[in-house]
């Protein structure tokens, strides 16, 4: 099919399960809670390198202790997984950033739906930086723990709730030169960041370097995706790139939910073939083997 | 649907009526005769529920306030007059809602599990004694040992909320384990007596001999009234992370602080020094 | 008038191992024949019948016991009785009042209890509280282990005059008091204790006569011996509850060789110590000596999980507790004659310690052999109620049950005790001789305990069930003095118990010398002292033969 | 009546309970008291004067007809309270619970307050 | 009450005149009211081992002011009324060793100097056996049982480094006894309510005054105590409009209002019986002398019988 002009093949991103989790960091005022929320979702980019992917959904309009606040999400291949990273990011980043408290936040995307949820234990975790000064206070249902530190006291919750999520949709967006590739991208990310529940992980929401899985080297078990890459086009036998395509770029989404995949996916696209100079829009995926989730290009657009 | 009885108070009685049975739990499975008959204790004779009051039983429709659309289905009981002599309503209530148009007795909410009691007169001593969950509101004033243990445990309330938006008496919150304490007037002698955990606000002035014996637990005064006990120390002033919870919380159960969330420091002190000081006070410094 | 018939008859005294017998009763006494054919008929078909059951030592009456009722108002919130056209009302879980105590001792089918610590200075308000607990007929150990009268005539270097003024001592405290046997607790440790001084051992010279446990012990054995009182010395050892005192249980067992004792509540006596000072069982090394020691009897103090309220009067050993929990405490020294401390407690399954302490009593029960050298008891209430008595029968005379129970504990407990490798399951027989039979022949109540002629017509009739617990709990009949009182469980008919006393030949007045001590020591007027007569309503004196 | 000399007697006035008391007694008549306190003194040479009448409803009466009123307003009573006890006997006292019981009302003294 | 959440520490008279070398008296004046105290059970006794007598103990008084027993203490520490919570927990925290915050030397608790209570900290734990004896100046002032609980905690953290003890000095001859048979009856001391047929505690709820002060009681039955004389006005006055029955020895406030009046032979005198001492220990009361009256016990049996027979009748419903 075609959009604007643009062809979109029959293909589809192929996506994972993954645990995900929303934290929401306040602060005294806008400034320190995004200097929370950045630094705990900093390095974040890939589970492949940095364990966790992770990204700021936006400010908070109504945080537990009445403070400005950012709420941040979370994915990870695993509960372990999320669970350690969350330890040692909300440790490092969150525990360190003067004025802040960590609070676990609310997920309204899983209503009705409890059995997707589990709750990890991190405050109660985190307490021991007390060195027995530490305190509990229960408020609601909740319980929170307050760490005595330099500036004042830490505080954050105990419990925290962990989705099961989807993370890895994708889609590609293959253009003339590296300026519509770009302008389509931040056309993409612009509207997708309105969407609430998803995250762009990668810098600026985009990444260059797409994968394939394996390598010819042994120790390696993923490499540059050579099908995409415009410079050796010539040398690549199975390139996918036509004559005129000399820059693609990548938007990965992980998401709460399949649907707001999906639907992110669907407004980056729209937003994408708008750009003049795009060609072709793909999606990444390893032939359908691997991942639980499959996200039909042409389904989402409302094609056939 | 949601099963609303009302009780009408004909005469006020010249003894106490002791009246546990009357909780949602108990009546929402009973008809109007069935009510009629409950026994209740006057003295030392047990005497029908319709010897003090009229009953009316209705089917109302609502739905959630918080969680729209959601229907609610629960019993609710209202009772209409000046219920001074009636003692341990909605004692050990785990579910539905217990309204009181007027003033009770002793032991209101004693030893409840869950839902909602409020009160719109005043209440008297105990109430919410030994609690375990649910919630009391008291738009009056409440009398002596609110949320407090009976003589000899060593625990007094263990999980729930009581929100006075009046003045409350002695020892408010002794022994109190888990759960959250709010007055918005003054309060008698040792508030938080014995404390072991949980939180316990008093906006207005307290008496003496705060949190006298806690071991663990928060006092908050707004008003700060006399000194604290000298095995209180003073930490430091500083803007307490927990206020801001507190403060949202309470506003979500709708009970109105006479102050603004914003910009408040606390002095915080650790206490009582003769049961490990553990515990804290934190009073108002500035708003 | 009245028979039992069709019953299956526990008499092992008399050798009925469930033979179906009926048993004839008469003026609150075994009869063989009745007098006139018009009797009353229980038809026990189904049923076991037994004689009444004994306690031999609890903590029913007195100070003490009054005082823990006084602290703890919250063990009786939730549990009360209501009055009724026959019974009184009352309120209490591990210490229940007076009547309740009464009500439930027989409900469980038991006749005579023994109240197992009195001081006598405060052995009027024991008595008080035992007109007031019908249904039994009692009777009060007289606490002597750290009385300083005691050991004044102890430091005494002569040895006849030494033995002789003890046994009029020992004489004149037990009439005083109206007590039945002597009660030693801690001996010489309570008197340190007052010195403000550490624990003591067999050997550790105690003020202000230098006088030492050892010492305390063997001349009281002595005495008692000599004096041929009904029961043998009741002593509560040194070091209870401490990690390691089996040591001290065992040397105290090798220094009364030869005498008559009963070692009480022996569970928290039998600890052997772990490398780092925690709690093991030591049941095996007492038991095995136990085995062959046949003049020794001991009652176990068996553990419950639950409320227990402690209450001895080893003060030294409730402060340390009180220390340790940081539970409510009361301490009463008694003017030159002993201490006492309550604290309130819970064991808990979970908690290891409490776990260990559950084996070794049931170890210790397993382990002794024959059955006529035990008594059944909980220490009520230090190590649990007596209420608990249907469920530690079902825990001796099911292996599987024992089992499921033991395996709620904290695994750890295999390697601090044997009691998973103890195979052995308790006869109704033996269950018989461990409550009822044995307790009397132990207390020198000849009438009590047995089913045969002339035996107090104290009888219990439970209906077999497989679940012993529950046939244990609810009786059909309990008959006290040949009276129906309880029937399906439920009392019937109240009244009022003997009081059992012992007349030993020794002298009933003080010498000069102790008179003059009394007079400059003691804050009442030795006049005064002696409990009077009409304290006890229905005495009964049991012979020293 | 001859002179008798009670030694060793109980004073029951307050906590102390001294028990070394000598009373001489005359005829029934307390005419001396040893070993004893003012306050006790005073007592016990009082204790045969100011001797309460029995009274119904302000009026002599006889001790039966005083217990049947006593009887009668117990039961009517819906909420009696039995108060008091502090100077009187343990047996007494035992009555007095067995008598609230009965009633089902209350019972109290003054270590209450 | 206070020792329903702490307990308490106690020993008889007996081991005070035999042993105690440090006697605190606080809120006491036994001068007065327990006259003989001093030279029988305490400061005067010689015993055992204070074969000195007075000589060879520290006697230390506190109270709100001079006082006959106070006259003759080594130590006397005036404090301000209502101030004993106060200065009971500084001595559990110089005891102990817990830093008090802010406080000085000079600092006043509850009028008097903290070194002052530093030295009286000091002396009880060097003291080898100390007994403080408590009166209604700490049981009646701010704080009531709070107090006593105070104190009660005091003494069992002194057992940490001595014997020490506390003894109420209770007033009445026997209001020991009657908390001593009402809770081997009932389980509970004192405020005891049987509206449901089994005892019920709840001191507030069911004491004397609270009950009469909110008009709770529709008759009431009053042994050997004068209520005329000892409660507040107003709740008199409410007894005075409820039928009320007096068993009473003596005219006293009482019996001129009073609907019924027994007068009885007084326990002690006319009637024998048993008595509780302020430290537990029971005594048997004779009877001197005949009354023409019956002894309260006879009385109260009779009246049971009356409304026993009543009950009876009602419940077999004629």
């Amino acid at each position: 099919m075609r959009l604007n002009g643009v062809e979109i093949e029959d293909t589809f991103a192929e996506a994972f399960g993954m645990r995900a989790a929303r934290l929401t960091i306040t602060g005294i005022n806008d400034n320190w809670a995004y200097n929370g929320a950045a630094a705990v979702t900093g390095f974040a980019t890939s589970v492949i390198g940095c364990g966790v992917e992770a990204g700021i959904e936006g400010y908070s309009s109504n945080t537990p202790d009445g403070r400005p606040g950012m709420n941040c999400l979370f994915f990870a291949p695993s509960k372990d997984e999320l669970e350690s990273n969350l330890l040692k990011r909300i440790g490092q980043a969150v525990m360190t950033c003067p004025t802040t408290a960590c609070f676990d936040g609310d997920l309204p995307e899983f209503k009705g739906n409890d059995s997707a949820l589990s709750k990890v234990n991190i405050g109660g975790k985190l307490r021991f930086f007390g060195d027995g000064y530490q305190a509990s206070k229960v408020i609601g249902a909740k319980r929170y723990w307050r760490i005595p530190v330099m500036e004042g006291e830490f505080l954050i919750q105990e419990e925290f709730t962990l989705a099961k999520a989807v993370g890895g949709g994708n889609f590609l967006i293959l253009a003339e030169n590296v300026e519509s590739a770009l302008q389509a991208c931040e056309a993409a990310v612009v509207k997708m960041k309105e969407l609430k529940g998803i995250i762009l992980p990668f810098p600026g929401g985009v990444v260059r370097s797409g994968s394939k899985v394996g390598s010819k080297y042994k120790f390696l078990t993923a490499s540059t995706n050579t099908a995409y890459c415009p410079t050796i086009k010539g040398r690549v036998e199975d390139t996918m790139l036509s004559e005129n395509t000399n820059c693609v770029l990548e938007i990965v989404i992980d998401g709460l939910t399949d649907e707001l995949v999906s639907k992110a996916m669907g407004i980056g696209i729209r937003a994408a073939v708008e750009v003049p100079g795009v060609l072709r829009i793909t999606a990444g995926n390893y032939g359908g083997r691997l991942g639980k989730y499959h996200f039909h290009l042409h389904k989402i657009l409302g094609g056939n | 649907m949601c099963k609303q009885i009302t009780l009408i108070l004909k005469t006020e009685p010249s003894l106490p009526v002791e009246a546990e049975n009357i909780t949602p739990d108990n009546l929402s499975s009973m008809d109007a005769t069935e009510i009629n008959n409950l026994l209740l204790w006057y003295g030392n004779e047990q005497r029908k529920l319709s010897e003090f009051f009229t009953v009316e039983i209705s089917e109302v429709e609502e739905v959630d306030e918080f969680e729209e659309g959601t229907p609610l289905c629960h019993t609710r009981i209202i009772i209409k007059g000046d219920l001074i002599r009636f003692k341990r309503l909605g004692e050990g209530m785990s579910s539905g809602e217990l309204l009181i148009e007027g003033s009770v007795g002793f032991h209101t909410g004693a030893l409840m599990k869950g839902g909602t009691l409020i009160v719109r007169g005043n209440a008297g001593d105990w109430l919410g004694a030994q609690m375990e969950g649910g919630k009391i509101i008291v738009q009056g004033s409440a009398g002596h040992f609110i949320g407090s243990g009976y003589r000899g445990n060593p625990q007094g309330m263990r999980g729930g909320m009581i929100l006075i938006n009046g003045d409350a008496g002695q020892m408010v919150g002794s022994r109190m384990r888990r759960g959250v304490i709010a007055i918005n007037g003054n309060c008698g002698d040792a508030p938080g007596y014995r404390m072991l955990a949980g939180t316990l606000l008093i906006g207005g002035v307290p008496g003496i001999r705060v949190g006298a014996n806690m071991k663990r637990g928060t006092i908050i005064l707004l008003k700060p009234g006399e000194l604290l006990l000298p095995t209180f120390y003073y930490n430091c002033t500083y803007r307490c992370p927990v206020w801001g919870l507190l403060y949202r919380e309470l506003k979500d159960q709708g009970f109105n602080l006479q102050c603004s969330n914003k910009d408040i420091y606390f002095k915080r002190y650790s206490g009582d020094g003769n049961e490990g000081g553990k515990g804290e006070i934190l009073t108002c410094h500035s708003h | 008038m009245l028979k039992i018939v069709n019953g299956q008859v526990y008499d092992p005294l008399n050798g009925d191992r469930g033979e179906v017998r009926d048993v004839y009763i008469e003026g609150g006494k075994v009869v063989d024949t009745l007098s006139t054919k018009i009797a009353e008929v229980i038809d026990a078909t189904g049923c076991v019948v037994m004689p009444g059951g004994v306690e031999i030592h609890s903590h029913i009456a007195g100070a003490k016991v009054n005082s823990a009722r006084s602290m703890c108002p919250e063990d009786h919130y939730d549990h009360f009785k209501k009055v009724t056209a026959i019974t009184r009302s009352g309120s209490g879980f591990t210490i229940p009042t007076t009547f309740l105590t009464g009500y439930l001792y027989a409900q469980l089918g038991y006749t005579t209890a023994f109240e197992a610590a009195v001081p006598v200075l405060e052995a009027r308000h024991a008595h008080e509280e035992l007109q007031d607990t019908p249904l039994l007929d009692t009777g009060i150990y007289t606490l002597m282990g750290n009385n300083y009268l005691i050991m004044k005539v102890l430091s005494e270097k002569d040895d006849s005059a030494r033995k002789n003024r003890l046994r009029d001592l020992v004489t004149w405290l037990l009439t005083s008091s109206k007590g039945y046997a002597v009660k030693v607790v801690n001996p010489g440790g309570v008197e340190s204790w007052k010195w403000g001084k550490g624990s003591v051992d067999l050997d550790t010279p105690v003020p202000p006569f230098g006088v030492t446990p050892r010492g305390i012990l063997l001349g009281l054995a002595e005495a008692i011996k000599d004096l041929r009182l009904p029961h043998g010395l009741h002593l509560h050892a040194n070091h209870l509850g401490e990690p390691g005192n089996f040591k001290t249980t065992l040397e105290t067992m090798y220094a009364l060789e030869g005498y008559p004792i009963h070692f009480t509540h022996l569970q928290f006596h039998s600890y052997g110590m772990t490398k780092r000072w925690g709690l093991s069982s030591a049941a095996s090394e007492i038991a095995e000596y136990l085995n062959t020691r046949p003049e020794f009897t001991y009652d176990v103090g068996q553990l419950v999980f639950g409320p227990a309220t402690t209450m001895t009067s080893d003060s030294p050993m409730q402060f340390r507790l009180h220390q340790m929990t940081g539970n409510k405490w009361i301490s009463a020294d008694i003017e030159m004659e002993t201490g006492s401390g309550i604290v309130p407690l819970a064991y808990k399954q979970s908690n290891l310690v409490n776990a260990i302490q559950w084996c070794i009593g049931l170890e210790l029960l397993l382990l002794t052999k024959n059955p006529w050298q035990v008594s059944l008891t909980t220490d009520h209430p230090n190590a649990g109620p007596f209420t608990a008595y249907p469920h530690i029968i079902r825990l001796l005379m099911d292996y599987d049950f024992r089992n499921e129970m033991l395996e709620q504990l904290p695994p750890k407990v295999a390697q601090f005790t044997n009691l998973k490798d103890i195979k052995r399951e308790y006869s109704l027989e033996e269950i018989t001789i461990i409550t009822r039979s044995g307790p009397a022949k132990d207390l020198g109540l000849k009438h009590k305990g047995h089913l045969g002629i002339n035996a107090d017509a104290d009888v219990a009739i439970y209906r077999l069930l497989e679940d012993k617990e529950k046939m244990f709990a609810r009786p059909a009949y309990v008959l006290k003095n040949g009276k129906v009182v309880v029937k399906d469980g439920e009392i019937t008919q109240s009244l009022s118990g003997k009081s059992f006393l012992v007349d030993p030949d020794g002298s009933k007045v003080l010498p000069p010398d102790l008179i003059e001590e009394f007079a400059k020591y003691y804050t009442i007027a030795l006049a005064n002292y002696a409990v009077q007569d009409e304290y006890i309503i229905h005495p009964e004196v049991i012979a020293c033969d | 009546m001859a002179l008798q000399v009670h030694k060793d007697v109980v004073c029951t006035f307050c906590g102390c309970l001294c028990d070394d008391l000598e009373v001489q007694v005359e005829d029934n008549t307390i005419t001396k008291v040893g070993h004893v306190c003012t306050i006790g003194r005073n007592k016990l040479m009082h204790a045969q004067s100011d001797l309460a009448s029995l009274r119904v409803n302000g009026k002599e009466a006889a001790l039966e007809e005083a217990i049947d009123k006593a009887a009668e307003i117990l039961v009517q009573a819906k909420a009696p309270l039995i108060y008091g006890l502090s100077s009187t006997t343990s047996e007494a006292i035992r009555e007095a619970v067995v008598l609230t019981e009965l009633v089902q009302g209350t019972i109290d003294n003054p270590s209450s307050y | 009450m206070a020792r329903q959440l702490v307990g308490l520490a106690s020993c008889t008279l007996g081991e005070v005149k035999n042993r105690a070398d440090l006697l605190i008296y606080w809120g006491a004046n036994p001068m007065e009211s327990h006259m003989r105290h001093l030279s029988r059970y305490s400061a005067m006794s010689k015993g055992m081992y204070t074969p000195e007598g007075r000589k060879g103990r520290k006697v230390v008084v506190i109270d709100v002011r001079p006082t006959p027993t106070s006259k003759n203490a080594d130590i006397f520490l005036q404090v301000t009324p209502g101030q004993d919570f106060e200065i009971a927990t500084v001595l559990r925290a110089l005891v102990n060793g817990v830093a008090l915050h802010g406080l000085t030397d000079n600092s006043l608790i509850g009028g008097v100097p903290l070194a002052k209570w530093q030295e009286l900290a000091e002396l009880m734990k060097q003291s080898s056996y100390g007994v403080v004896m408590f009166g209604i100046g700490l049981t009646q002032s701010r704080g009531k049982d709070l107090n006593i609980e105070q104190l009660s905690t005091l003494v069992s953290e002194l057992n940490k480094f001595t014997r020490f003890y506390g003894i109420a000095m209770r007033g009445h001859g026997n209001v020991n006894g009657s908390n001593q048979v009402m809770t081997w009856q009932t389980g509970y001391p004192l405020a005891v309510n049987f509206n449901r047929g089994y005892p019920w505690y709840n001191p507030g709820e069911f004491s004397v005054v609270d009950m009469l002060h909110r008009k709770e009681v529709d008759a009431a039955l009053i042994i050997a105590t004068d209520p005329g004389a000892h409660l507040p006005y107003d709740i008199v006055r409410y007894l005075q409009s409820i039928p009320t029955i007096a068993i009473e020895p003596h005219k006293n406030l009482t019996t001129p209002w009073a609907n019924v009046v027994i007068p009885v032979a007084p326990a002690g005198v006319g009637a024998e019986g048993t008595f509780y001492r302020m430290d537990n220990v029971p005594l048997h009361v004779k009877k001197i002398i005949d009354f023409p009256y019956p002894s309260d016990v006879e009385v109260l049996r009779s009246i049971k019988e009356r409304v026993s027979n009543v009950k009876n009748r009602q419940r077999a419903g004629l």
